[in-house]
């Protein structure tokens, strides 16, 4: 590019910095600094008089380094960055001195030195300004298609706003049917819809849409590609029935003559061996579980193949493999219960009347085990008392951390099943705080507690203990009333702690985004870009960024796939301005780089009889761990090379002379 | 009864000592659930022993108080609370210290505790073996058992010395 | 054959006496080679309420002394299993402690080391041992006589350190009396708290605790309680009349005995080398139904 | 002393035309010859890892000049020395005053003390890149002032065992040559021993992977790279697979007891902190 050029331009931020330095001072000692053709100071350098003031200068002076001293980059790098852009020049060759931030606020009481340290910053930028470059970006188009991963209610509304928009739509569930575990339950709050009546309308839809292909009982098992353009291979497990001849008739399903016990009843319940997730299940197309089929245990039986009247049942069906090409993906792949088992102390597991909130959903459900009513489990009695106990493993050290945020919602929808189905039962609602926080749960709440024998009582059990008749006792210490109660429980419902899916973090790896603490997926930004991740192309939706109720997951789902159709319909995708780059001069192949890469963005290819690294422009997120480890200074990192680094940091060490 | 919370009353350097004394297990942290006093052996039969509260009022650095009242002499140290605590508390662990703190400022332990520390000085052990009695009445001794005959611990003189410095003027 | 360093701590060598007779004529019998470790004194549990460091000091002497001797502890009291186990647990994870105590223990010659190995009965004659082994010796089966294990408090928590028994579900106990033939069974304040450490506070509280855990034993239908620790021991079976007085209840009666006690009957002792008749509940019937006389 | 230095300085200046200098600059005695040399000569190679980055005996910097000194006269295994004499600066012997040449504090590589031409690496150099420094000297086809003889390029470029490298190396454990059998028809780091090819200058020719030993380091850094050791350091820390920070450094502690030795064994003088160790040593 010739000879180097620098116009420095020095902001007064209005007293922010100028209150405490002399910025035309700072000026002044730049224009004697190396290649600086220019250098200026200004009230403010952000406004618009300021913009055009360096936009001339670099038309006037023909500059082609342009260094703005004033406020942290995070606030103005893009607006000076646009300057450069207006008056012709690449935006890389903008270089930022942060002297607000890191001078004049944090050394408001000693101004001399202040004023010192400006100069010295100003000077290690002209220094580094030397050996700036222009950078491109890379631009790719992407491919105008959506994978949903999950069929719960997050990927259902997802999936419908996506096919709405027009995009094309694959949605993996690894059930036999969609509706996740809104299917299980029996009513929502704080309305008491039923749920399925309020969601099998959607998973209708679902099946319908003509833009939307269902691949259920099937896993999504490799990612590769990048944002705009993803590989996804799909595992379609064996249901041993031909979903293309089937027609759902159910018949199979009746006459089958092995048990199983029923999932989507936790447990309580039994199945076939030949099932449907639930009568309403989308698709409507059974499959076999070789765990309880005779024909898979001990070889005899075929009833179903023998009664199917479209000779859909295929014992032979192996593993199929499908691979789809998305332009971005939504995980929506929900949550699940803690395991009570865990927490010793209260017994699940071994004591067949203590519950977890959603089983007590499955005796309340007409389509349950009991046909909606709600009993001991120990002898199918009605209870006299129950006891739901809120917290049951979150908010605690040794268990979950977080708070599980539909639990106290869940435990007043809980006591209305009991009073719905036992009236003259006593319930007991042992809770630490009830956090009645979403729009209508307050009100919600009173209702509830305003009714005959519900007991709210402020503690948590220590050690449940079962008495001989099968019931449960306990000790609880009452804090509204300052006493320590004994209770005695025919039913004990856990309002369980929520966690990530046992399988996610497989699913995590493939897609390459990061988890927080409790497992969960990390959003970009916890309260700006809470369904975006990381890894550009995918994004977040429902419970699985974190423990969400049916209203904020639906909020959630419906804004990621906004988001998600944003970035479809910009219609390419670019590259990170600070892009890996590789010398392959001086590149030995090593493969190094290679090796740390944490976007797989770098492969070593042969090339000429060399290994050789290449970068994948899509893929690589600008993090610089290459650059850090690439021991042959081969790998650079564009806006951050050594050199620029070097001459930087030995302007600083050198002080400013 | 009213308690003033003035700033005097609130004695954070006792809430600093009880803070280190206990580590790692983290008594601020405490959200009041009482799971501790649920589970506590002791809370059963004395209505007024409640870990809960011990432990808020430390939080509250209104440890003055607690220490006058001498109720934290009857936790049974049953580790219940610190095994069932949510929130890493451990109130045992604050009892514990709070008892140590009681010492180290002046308070008295009850008598018997005295008696069983200065036992251990002196002898190594909290007694020195005792004849007992059976259900006949009849009295047994060690030596009468045949069991051999106790001798003092390794390096007693300087045992006692440390202990003494330890367990200072008891 | 294992070999151990037989720890008695303070209550058993100066009140205990059926513990430590039971076990010194029990445990050789069953293949537990018992070294006497008589310059081990107190290890400092009941000082921690004085003073934390006195008790990291004493526990930490006897971890040393036995380190010394290059052989395992075996700790007969509940107390002192926690507390060695406790302290060796803390010496290992906090280097500034171990440096202080270190210096104390040099004041007397004693080099700081943690690296010997605990064990409390119950765990020895599960783990080591082995029920199987047990099961071969029994001459006497205790059939049809129903126990309720007590493991006591200390033998389960803190379970954050290492323990001989489950802190929910405490099985070896049981599995140890069902290899004696006796019939075993749930009870809700099987973890329950035997109130010894109390006593310097109140006698009368501590008694209810006792009232309270013999009612609950007696409601699940048990014959006897059997325990492992000298303070519920104590508590149990000593202080049982005065629990029965405290609380008026006439039906507070049970027989305690030492799982020493009951492996001794089982193998075929008399209740001499059990020290049988130091026991102070009403612990005749069972022996007749055993068909053995405390006389005799 | 010596008598061909008095003939050297009776040499015209720029006479000599090519100067080859082995060994780094340790006594003062040193620094006088050398410079002496570059007065006369009108081309300087450095020859040899100890003139190129200080070598071997630059590892000598880790210690101050008495400590050495104790060491070496005093303390080492092998010395016999009951009366505990040690050099000094000056001796007075019948014959009259002696002096000796001075240590300096530390040891320094060729062009920290005069300016070079042309440096050509190894411990010890190949003869393929003496050949080459020779033939283009000798052609007067001559490199640009301050090439290194050799490759541009990391040894692993031209090391045969690099296409058998998998596609990415992280390891869980770091071994010595001697701890493992070694695979020689695989990358050895691939095998977890520590082979310092990808940071290490080639042209050797990759002699000693061939003879079954890792890369030591000996060619030194490529031109891109300013401090050889932190290099090193830096990317066996991105390839050790933990996130776990005890778990990693459980692996320093217990594979690279010597990390100084390791990563500095030739380049300490030419790195960015010159080892200016002032502490009591170790």
């Amino acid at each position: 590019m010739g000879e180097v050029r620098i116009g420095v331009y020095i902001c007064h931020c209005g007293k922010n910095i100028g209150g405490v330095i002399n910025p035309s001072r700072v000026a002044e000692f730049a224009s004697k600094l190396p290649n600086v053709v220019v250098a200026r100071d200004y009230m403010y350098m952000c406004s618009s008089p300021g913009q055009m003031l360096i936009e001339e200068d670099i038309k006037r002076h023909n500059l082609n380094r342009v260094i703005v001293a004033a406020c942290s980059p995070r606030m103005h790098e893009p607006t000076f960055q646009g300057v450069l852009k207006k008056a012709g020049l690449n935006p890389w060759l903008l270089e930022m001195v942060n002297i607000r931030e890191h001078v004049t606020w944090v050394h408001e009481d000693v101004p001399d030195k202040a004023e010192e340290k400006a100069k010295e910053l100003v000077y290690a930028a002209v220094m580094r300004a030397q050996h700036l470059y222009e950078i491109t970006i890379h631009r790719l188009p992407v491919v105008k298609s959506a994978l949903v991963i999950g069929g719960g209610i997050a990927g259902i509304r997802a999936a419908l706003d996506l096919a709405n928009a027009g995009i094309k739509v694959y949605l993996v569930e690894k059930k036999q049917s969609i509706g996740g575990k809104m299917a299980q339950l029996d009513k929502t709050f704080p309305t008491l819809d039923c749920s399925k009546c309020i969601l099998t309308p959607l998973m209708v839809d679902v099946a319908r849409h003509p833009n939307i292909t269902i691949y259920a009982y099937s896993e999504v098992v490799d990612v590769s590609g990048s944002a705009g353009d993803f590989k996804v291979k799909v595992r379609l497990k064996p249901t041993y029935v031909d979903w293309s001849k089937c027609t759902g008739c159910g018949y199979c399903t009746e006459r089958c003559p092995a048990r199983a016990p029923r999932e989507f009843d936790e447990g309580l319940g039994t199945r076939k061996a030949i099932y449907f997730d639930f009568p309403q299940a989308v698709p409507r197309r059974p499959v076999i579980d070789p765990k309880y089929c005779l024909w898979f245990t001990k070889g005899i039986c075929r009833a179903c193949e023998k009664l199917c009247p479209v000779g859909a049942i295929d014992f032979n069906q192996k593993d199929r493999y499908i691979e789809l090409n998305v332009g971005a993906i939504i995980v929506a792949t929900g949550y699940e219960l803690y395991d009570m088992t865990k927490l010793r102390e209260y017994g699940y597991g071994k004591y067949k009347n203590v519950i977890t909130g959603l089983q007590l959903e499955r005796l309340s459900d007409a389509d349950g085990p009991t046909k909606g009513k709600i009993v001991r489990l120990s002898d199918g009695k009605e209870p006299e008392t129950v006891a739901i106990v809120l917290c049951a493993g979150s908010r605690d050290e040794k268990h979950v951390r977080y708070c599980c945020r539909f639990g106290c919602a869940a435990a007043i929808k809980h006591i209305y099943y009991v009073k719905h189905s036992v009236p003259e039962a006593k319930v007991f609602v042992l809770y630490t705080d009830i956090r009645a926080f979403g729009k209508g749960y307050e009100e919600f709440y009173q209702r509830l507690r305003g009714m005959d024998d519900v007991y709210f009582i402020r503690g948590r059990p220590a050690e449940i203990f079962e008495a001989k008749d099968g019931s449960l006792i306990f000790d609880v210490f009452d804090s509204n009333t300052g006493q320590l109660l004994s209770i005695k429980a025919d039913l004990v419902v856990l309002e369980s702690a929520v966690v990530p899916p046992k399988d996610w973090e497989s699913l995590r790896r493939m897609l390459k985004i990061s988890c927080d603490p409790g497992g969960f997926a990390l959003e970009l930004h916890p309260k700006l870009r809470p369904f975006e991740t990381t890894a550009d192309g995918i994004f977040l939706a429902g419970a699985i960024q974190g423990p969400k109720d049916i209203p904020d997951t639906v909020a959630h789902a419906a804004a990621a796939a906004a988001a998600a159709i944003g970035f479809l319909s910009k219609g390419e995708v670019e590259s990170t301005p600070y892009l890996a780059v590789v010398n392959e001069d001086l590149c030995s192949g090593c493969g190094l780089c290679a090796s740390v890469c944490p976007f797989d963005a770098i492969e070593i290819k042969e090339e000429g009889g060399r290994r050789i690294a290449k970068v994948n422009v899509i893929r690589c997120k600008g993090c610089g761990a290459c650059a850090a480890t690439c021991p042959s200074g081969a790998m650079q990192q564009n806006y951050f090379t050594d050199t620029q680094i070097v001459s930087e940091v030995s302007a600083l060490a050198g002080g400013a002379k | 009864m009213l308690v003033s919370l003035e700033a005097k009353l609130i004695n954070r350097k006792y809430l600093d000592s009880v803070k280190e004394l206990v580590k790692p297990h983290t008594p601020q942290y405490c959200y009041q659930c009482a799971k501790c006093t649920s589970a506590c052996t002791a809370s059963k039969v004395i209505p007024e022993y409640k870990p809960h509260l011990i432990v808020a009022l430390t939080r509250m650095g209104l440890i003055k108080q607690l220490l006058d009242s001498g109720i934290i002499w009857a936790c049974t140290e049953c580790w219940k609370c610190g095994e069932y605590c949510p929130q890493n508390v451990a109130p045992v662990e604050v009892i514990i210290a709070l008892k140590n703190l009681a010492v180290a400022s002046g308070y008295r332990p009850p008598e018997d505790l005295i008696a069983m520390a200065r036992n251990v000085i002196e002898l190594g052990r909290i007694s020195p073996p005792i004849e007992v009695l059976s259900k006949e009445f009849e009295i047994y001794s060690r030596e009468s058992l045949n069991l051999p005959p106790l001798v003092r611990p390794y390096a007693h003189e300087s045992m006692r010395k440390t202990l003494k410095d330890l367990l200072g003027g008891l | 054959m294992v070999k151990v360093l037989l720890y008695l701590g303070c209550t058993i060598p100066t009140k205990q006496y059926a513990y430590e007779i039971s076990a010194r004529n029990v445990l050789p019998r069953l293949g537990v080679e018992l070294v006497e470790f008589p310059e081990a004194g107190c290890c400092g549990f009941p000082l921690k309420g004085i003073n934390k460091n006195a008790w990291i000091y004493m526990s930490a002497r006897i971890l040393s002394l036995a380190s010394m001797r290059n052989l395992p502890i075996l700790a007969l009291c509940n107390g002192c299993d926690t507390s060695l186990r406790k302290i060796k647990t803390l010496l290992n994870e906090d280097e500034s402690l171990r440096k202080y105590m270190a210096k104390l223990l040099a004041n007397e010659g004693i080099e700081l080391h943690t690296d010997v190995e605990v064990y409390h009965v119950v765990d020895l004659l599960h783990d080591v041992v082995g029920v199987n082994k047990i099961k071969e010796l029994v001459k006497k089966p205790l059939t049809g006589i129903k126990i309720a294990s007590y493991p006591g408090c200390h033998l389960l928590r803190p379970s954050d350190i290492p323990r001989p028994e489950d802190s929910v579900d405490p099985r070896k106990f049981d599995n140890l009396l069902s290899a004696l033939g006796a019939s075993v069974g749930y009870y809700p304040d099987k973890g329950g708290c035997c109130g010894a450490t109390m006593l310097p506070y109140s006698a009368k509280y501590a008694l209810r605790v006792v009232a309270g855990k013999i009612k609950n034993i007696k409601e699940f239908n048990f014959d006897a309680v059997s325990t492992s620790c000298p303070y519920c021991m104590e508590m149990l079976d000593a202080k049982q009349d005065a629990a029965r007085s405290e609380v008026g209840d006439e039906s507070i009666s049970i027989p305690v005995f030492y799982l020493t006690q009951l492996i001794g009957l089982a193998i075929g002792l008399s209740p001499k080398e059990l020290g049988l008749s130091l026991n102070l509940s009403p612990v005749e019937g069972v022996l007749e139904k055993l068909g053995v006389s405390l006389s005799g | 002393m010596d008598f061909k230095k008095s003939d050297v300085e009776k040499m015209k200046d720029n006479s000599i035309d090519v100067a080859f200098i082995n060994g780094g600059i340790r006594l003062s005695e040193h620094e006088e010859m050398v410079r002496l040399l570059r007065r006369k000569s009108k081309v300087v190679v450095a020859f040899g890892s100890c003139a190129h980055l200080g070598g071997i005996p630059g590892l000598a910097n880790l210690y101050s000049t008495s400590e050495l000194i104790t060491y070496a006269f005093r303390e080492a295994p092998t010395v016999v020395n009951p009366d505990g004499v040690t050099p000094t600066a000056s001796y007075k012997a019948p014959e009259g005053e002696l002096e000796l040449p001075r240590i300096l504090k530390y040891v320094k590589p060729l062009d920290d003390v005069i300016d070079v031409d042309y440096y050509i690496p190894g411990c010890a150099p190949t003869p393929n890149i003496i050949k080459k420094a020779l033939d283009d000297i000798l052609s007067g086809n001559l490199p640009p002032k301050g090439t290194v003889f050799g490759s541009s390029r990391a040894l692993c470029d031209e090391c045969e065992l690099n296409k058998t490298k998998p596609e990415k190396i992280l390891l869980k454990d770091l071994k010595r040559v001697h701890q493992v059998k070694l695979d020689l028809s695989k990358c050895y780091l691939a095998q977890g021993v520590l082979c310092l090819g990808p940071v290490t200058r080639g042209g050797c020719g990759a002699l000693c992977i061939k003879g079954g030993m890792p890369c030591t380091g000996c060619f030194g850094p490529l031109d891109n790279v300013k401090d050889f050791g932190a290099r090193a350091l830096s990317f066996i820390a991105s390839i050790i697979d933990y996130d776990d920070e005890k778990l990693a450094e459980r692996i320093i502690e217990e594979y690279l007891p010597d990390p100084a030795g390791w990563f500095y064994r030739y380049s300490l003088p030419r790195s960015l902190v010159k080892g200016r160790y002032s502490g009591g040593g170790k």
